[in-house]
C-alpha cells in the first residue's frame, strides 16, 4: 500500500495561504476546534448518526437549505428539524463562496439586509466566519453538514469544521466537474486533497468527521456506471488522507429496479476497491437523492416524484434520502414547503421501514450489469495511471474520455457521451464516446435503445434525450413523443 | 439589402453570473442551431462584460440570458445599461430560468426584469416552439428598424 | 351449468314495486333508457373504458365524489375532469339514500339549498330523478359510475342506469356487511339479483353496463383471502344474472409485496372460479382501492400515503385505481383536495406505467399463500350449499363464521377473527374464527405474529391490533409501541 | 352514598344517524370497557331516541355520539331538546367524528355543536387517554351536583 497523505509539512505551508484569503480565515483556531469538536453530544456528530442508522438498518432524511444571514439561518434549521422533522441538516452555501467570490457574498449579504429577504441561494459560511458559524450548528440539535458545489473548498473547511459543522460533501472531481468551467481537475483534486487531510487530521485528534463525494454529478440522465466510477475515485482520494466516515453517493434515474441496483452495486464496488486499495476500517454509508432533474411545476405532481424518490430510496436501502420540496420547480423552496416534501418522504419511509428491501432477478440482472459497467470504467482509468494512483487514474481518465459526464460544463470533460432511457425507463448509453465497456455491453445498450426507438415508431436521435430530459418535469419517465 | 436579410439569425448564449447548470444551455445550443440560427455559446459562469463583447464581436441580432440559481437579480442588474455603453443599447435582450430566490408570483418576476431593461422575461418552462418564432419576429422587427435608420 | 337466472316474470313483477317506492321512480322508461345508453359514445362507455385499459396494460385514475345538489356535482366532477386529469368519474351517493331514507335525503337537499353548500355527504340520485341524473353524465366526457354503500340499490340502480350511469359498484354481501346493522344477508343478495338481473337485461339489449363488487369491505385490515372469497362469490352472483364486464377490487394493506400478490392472486382466482362454473367470457378487470384507513391529518403525509397506494396499485397491474386525498383525515375533501390527489397518483401512475410489474420470489410465494387461503374459504363455503350455489354459500358462511369481516357493523357477520400486521407489515390473522384455513397455514400466521411481538417485546394481543388500525394515520405501517 | 360512588360510570356508546362507520365504534366499547366502564354499545345507525331510551334504562351518566360521515349537523340537532323532553335533560353528551362534510375549522364545528347542547366536542384523532379522564371528572361532578341536589 502506496503512503499518498498530504506530509504535514506541505499541508501547513498551505493552510497559512489558504487562511490569509480572506478575513475570517484567522478565526480558525484547530486547537480550540478540535476541543470544540469533542465537546460535541455523540447524537450532534454526522458519522456517528450515519453508521447508527446503517448498522440499524434505518433510512435517514435531510432536506437542503441555505439563507444568506445567520439568523434567517438559524430559524429555516431549527423549523426543519422541528415541523420537517428531518434526522440530519444542511447548511447549503450560495454559489458566489462556492466559487471564492467573497466580495460578491458579501454584497448578497447587504442586499438581503437591505431587502429583508435572502437574495442569495445559500449561506456565504466564510463571510460570516467561525464565531457565526458556530451560532449555527449549536442552536440546532441534530447533525449538520456543509453542502455546496466548490472547486476550492480548502477555507470553507477549515472554517466550517472549526464550527463545529461534523459533515462536509464533496470532492476533487464531483463539485468541479459538474460545478466549475475550467478549473483544471488536477487543481481541484489537489485543494480536495487538502480537505481530506483536514478531516484526516480532526480524525487522529478523535474526531470523525463525515465525507461525502457528491453523487448525482449533474443529475441529469447520468447511467449508474459514470457516477459508480467517480464515487470509489474521489472515496479512495479521501481514505487516502485519513478520512474513515465516507458515504457514497447516487442520484435517482427514476427506474426502480436500477435504482435499487444501483445502491447495491455502489456498496459492492466500494468494498471491493476499498478493501484492495488496503483501506479496511471505513465507516461506509450511503446516500440517495431525490430525482434531481427537472421537476413538474404542480406541486401535487411534485409530491408524487418526492415519494417515488423516497420508495425507491428505501427500498434499495440506501442509508440517507436527499429530499426534495414541491417548489423545486421553481427554485429555491420556502421553508414550509421544504418540511412538506420532507414529511411526505417520512411517511414513505416510514410505512417501507418495516418491510424488506427489494429484491428480484431483474435486480440481480441489472447490479450484475452495473458492476461489469463499472469495473471497466475504473479499470481502464488506473490503467493509465503507475502504482493505481486515484489522482493519475482520474486526471487521465477524463482526459482521455474514459469518464465522460453527460451534460457537465466542466471543459476537463470530454462531453461525448450522451445518455437516454430505454423502452421501461432504464438509463441507457445512446453514445459512448472513449467509455470502455465491453462490446457486449454496448451491443445490450444499443438494442434496449432500438427497442424503444421501434416501440415510439421513430429512429434513435438526440431529440429522444432532450424529450427524456423534460419527460418528469411534464409527467412521465420516458420522453415519448406526444 | 437583399443579403443582409440572408444572414443568418445571430444569437449569444450563456448562463450568467456564477451559475453552472449547464443542461438547459445546451438544450437551447442544440435547438437554435437545429433552428438554423447561428448560435455563439458561452456556455456557463458568464460575466455581463463576456456577453457584450461576443455580440459585438459576432455583430449578433440579440442576447438569450439564463439564470437557474437564483441570483438572477444580482447578475442581470446594469446589463442593458452596459449594453448602452459599449454601443449596442438596441440589441435585444431575454432572460429566462429561476431567476430569483424562492417561489414568486411570474408577474411580479416579468415586470421586474422588464424594468432593468429585458425586452422578454420566460418562466423555465417555456416551450422553446413558440419562442423561436417570438424570437424571429423580434430580430426581424430590430434589422427592419435599423435598415430604415440607415436609410 | 345451472341456470340461475331471475326469471323475466320474477324481475317485472318486483320492478313495478321498486318503481313505486318513490315518485321519481315512474321516469324510468326502460325502452328509452336502452335507446339513450347505445347513443353514448364508446369513450363514455366505463366497461370499454375498463377493457380497453386493461388490454392495453394501463391503470386508470378514479375519484369519490358527490354533492346534495345536481349543479354542484356538475362543476365538481368537471373539475375533477379537468383539473384532476381524472380517467374515470363517480358519483358518490349521500348515506340516507344508501339505506333508501328518501325523506331523509330530501331534507338534507333542501338544507343544502339553504345552507348553499352541501350538509349531505353524497349524491342524492333517487330523489333528483333520471332527468336530473341524466343532467350530471351529459355534462361530462369520462364515463361515469354509481358509488355507494346500499343494501338495497333496485331504485337506485333503475334511475342511474336509465340516466347513462355506465358502471354501478356494490353487490349483496359487500354493500351489506360493511354498509348495514340487521339486513338479512339473504334479503341483501335478492335485491342485488334484481340489480344484476337488470344490467344483464341491458346487455341482452346491446349496451355493456360494468358491475364491481366493494373490494375493501370494511377497509381496516382485512385479510386478502376474505376479501377475495367475497368478490368471487359476488362476481359469480354477478355473473349468474348476465353482467358480463366485471371488475373485482381489493383494498391496500400496505405492505408492497402482499398488495401485488393479492392483485395476482384475485385475478387468478377469478379465472379459474369464473370458468370452472361455466363463464367463459367475462370481461375481467381489477381495481386497487387506495388505503381505506385512517389518515395523517397532515397533507404532507397524506400525500405520502396516496402516492404508496399508487405505487402498489401500479405496481400490481391494477386495471384502476381508487384515489384518495390530502383531506382524507378530515372527511369529505374540497374538489381541490380530491383533484391534488388524482394528480400526485396520474404523476406517479405516469412513471411507473414504464416499468414492468413487480415480480420476486417473495411475491410468488405469497400469491401461493393467498391461493390456498382463499380456496380454502371458497371450499368450506360451497361445502355447505348444494350444486356450488353461491347465494347458498355465501348466507351459510357467513351464519357459520366461514367467512368473516374484521369489524363489520352487521350483524349478519360473526365478527369472531381479528387480523394484525406481522413484523414486515403483512395483514395476518390474530383471531381465526371458524375461517376454515389448513393448520399449517394457521401456525405460519402464528408464527409471524409471534415474530413481531417479540421484535416489540411484548405478547400478541388485542392492543396490538388497535394500534395497528391508527398506525398509518400517526405516520408507520407497523403499530409498535414508542 | 358510599354505595352510589362505587356505581361503575356508565356510558351510552353509538354512531348516530344512518352512519355505519364501525370501526372506531369496536375501539371506543373495548377501550372504555378495559378502563372499566359500564358500556352499554347500541353500534351503528342509531336513532336519537335510542340512545335516549338505552341511557334512561341504563341510568346511563354519559351518552357518547360518533359520527364519521359528516351528517352530524343534521342527525344531532334536538337531541339535547329531546333529552330535556323525556327527563334526563342533565345527562353528559359528548360528541366526535368526522362531524360536518368537508375539512372545516374545528374551533368553529366545536361551537356549532356546543350550541347544539353538546358538553364537549371532539375531533377524529382525540388521544382517549387524555379524554377518559375527562370523563371521569365531567361524571363525578355530575354524580356530585345531583347528590347535593337530593340533600
Amino acid at each position: 500500500m502506496i503512503d499518498r497523505k498530504m506530509s504535514r509539512e506541505q499541508f501547513e505551508t498551505q493552510r497559512k495561504e489558504v487562511l490569509q484569503s480572506w478575513p475570517t480565515g484567522a478565526e480558525v483556531d484547530f486547537d480550540a476546534a478540535i476541543a470544540l469538536q469533542r465537546s460535541i453530544p455523540k447524537e450532534k456528530n454526522f458519522a456517528h448518526a450515519m453508521i447508527q442508522a446503517e448498522r440499524e438498518g434505518r433510512t435517514l432524511l435531510q432536506p437542503r437549505a441555505g439563507v444568506a444571514l445567520v439568523d434567517e439561518h438559524i430559524r429555516l434549521l431549527k423549523y426543519l428539524e422541528t415541523e420537517g422533522e428531518a434526522d440530519l441538516l444542511p447548511t447549503t452555501i450560495d454559489a458566489y463562496t462556492r466559487q471564492n467570490r467573497y466580495t460578491e457574498a458579501a454584497k448578497g449579504i447587504e442586499k438581503s439586509q437591505a431587502a429583508g429577504t435572502s437574495l442569495l441561494n445559500g449561506f456565504p459560511a466564510v463571510n460570516h466566519g467561525v464565531a457565526e458559524c458556530r451560532r449555527v450548528t449549536e442552536a440546532v440539535s441534530k447533525p449538520v453538514q456543509v453542502r455546496h458545489g466548490t472547486p476550492d473548498a480548502r477555507l470553507l473547511a477549515e472554517i466550517t469544521l472549526a464550527a463545529e459543522f461534523t459533515a462536509f460533501e464533496g470532492g476533487g472531481i464531483s463539485y468541479n466537474i459538474p460545478y466549475a468551467k475550467n478549473v483544471p481537475l488536477r487543481s481541484s483534486i489537489q485543494y480536495w486533497k487538502y480537505v481530506d487531510r483536514l478531516v484526516g487530521l480532526y480524525e487522529e485528534a478523535g474526531v470523525r468527521i463525515n465525507r461525502e463525494p457528491f453523487g448525482p454529478l449533474t443529475g441529469t440522465l447520468v447511467p449508474p456506471c459514470v457516477s459508480h466510477a467517480v464515487a470509489i475515485l474521489e472515496g479512495l482520494l479521501a481514505l487516502e488522507q485519513g478520512v474513515v466516515s465516507l458515504t457514497l453517493g447516487y442520484g435517482q434515474c427514476g427506474n426502480l429496479v436500477q435504482d435499487v441496483a444501483a445502491i447495491i452495486s455502489l456498496r459492492n464496488l466500494a468494498q471491493a476497491y476499498f478493501s484492495e486499495a488496503g483501506f479496511e476500517n471505513v465507516e461506509l454509508t450511503t446516500v440517495f437523492h431525490q430525482w434531481m432533474g427537472g421537476f413538474p411545476e404542480d406541486e401535487a405532481k411534485a409530491f408524487g416524484v418526492i415519494s417515488w424518490g423516497s420508495v425507491a430510496g428505501r427500498l434499495a436501502g440506501a442509508t440517507k434520502i436527499i429530499v426534495k420540496s414541491p417548489h423545486e420547480a421553481m427554485g429555491i423552496p420556502t421553508k414550509e414547503a421544504n418540511a412538506q416534501g420532507l414529511r411526505t418522504s417520512r411517511q414513505i419511509v416510514n410505512m417501507l421501514s418495516d418491510q424488506g428491501m427489494l429484491d428480484s432477478q431483474a435486480v440481480q440482472r441489472e447490479v450484475a450489469l452495473i458492476l461489469r459497467e463499472t469495473r471497466a470504467i475504473l479499470e481502464g482509468a488506473f490503467a493509465l495511471s503507475s502504482g493505481r494512483d486515484p489522482e493519475e487514474a482520474a486526471v487521465r481518465a477524463f482526459e482521455a474520455g474514459i469518464i465522460d459526464v453527460p451534460f457537465a460544463p466542466s471543459n476537463q470533460n470530454q462531453g461525448k457521451i450522451l445518455p437516454m432511457r430505454d423502452n421501461e425507463g432504464f438509463v441507457r448509453i445512446f453514445k459512448a464516446g472513449a467509455l470502455p465497456l465491453p462490446q457486449d455491453v454496448l451491443d445490450f445498450h444499443r438494442e434496449r435503445l432500438e427497442d424503444r426507438a421501434k416501440a415510439e415508431g421513430r429512429i434513435v436521435s438526440l431529440r429522444m434525450v432532450t424529450d427524456d430530459i423534460y419527460a418528469i418535469g411534464k409527467g412521465r419517465l420516458v420522453g415519448r413523443p406526444q | 439589402m437583399a443579403q443582409q436579410e440572408k444572414r443568418p439569425y445571430t444569437i449569444v448564449l450563456g448562463v450568467i453570473g456564477f451559475d453552472c447548470h449547464s443542461v438547459g444551455n445546451k438544450i437551447l445550443d442544440a435547438y437554435f442551431t437545429e433552428q438554423g440560427f447561428k448560435v455563439i455559446n458561452l456556455g456557463v459562469m458568464v460575466s455581463q462584460d463576456d456577453f457584450i463583447s461576443a455580440a459585438i464581436e459576432s455583430a449578433a441580432d440579440a442576447i438569450l440570458v439564463s439564470s437557474l440559481y437564483g441570483h438572477g437579480e444580482i447578475d442581470c442588474d446594469g446589463l442593458r445599461g452596459r449594453c448602452i455603453e459599449r454601443g449596442i443599447g438596441d440589441i435585444i435582450l431575454w432572460v429566462g430560468g429561476n431567476l430569483v430566490v424562492g417561489k414568486k408570483d411570474f408577474t411580479e418576476v416579468e415586470a421586474k426584469f422588464r424594468a432593468m431593461g429585458f425586452d422578454r422575461v420566460f418562466p423555465p418552462d417555456t416551450d422553446l416552439d413558440k419562442t423561436v418564432q417570438e424570437l424571429i419576429e423580434d430580430i426581424e422587427k430590430r434589422r427592419q428598424k435599423k435598415a430604415e435608420e440607415k436609410h
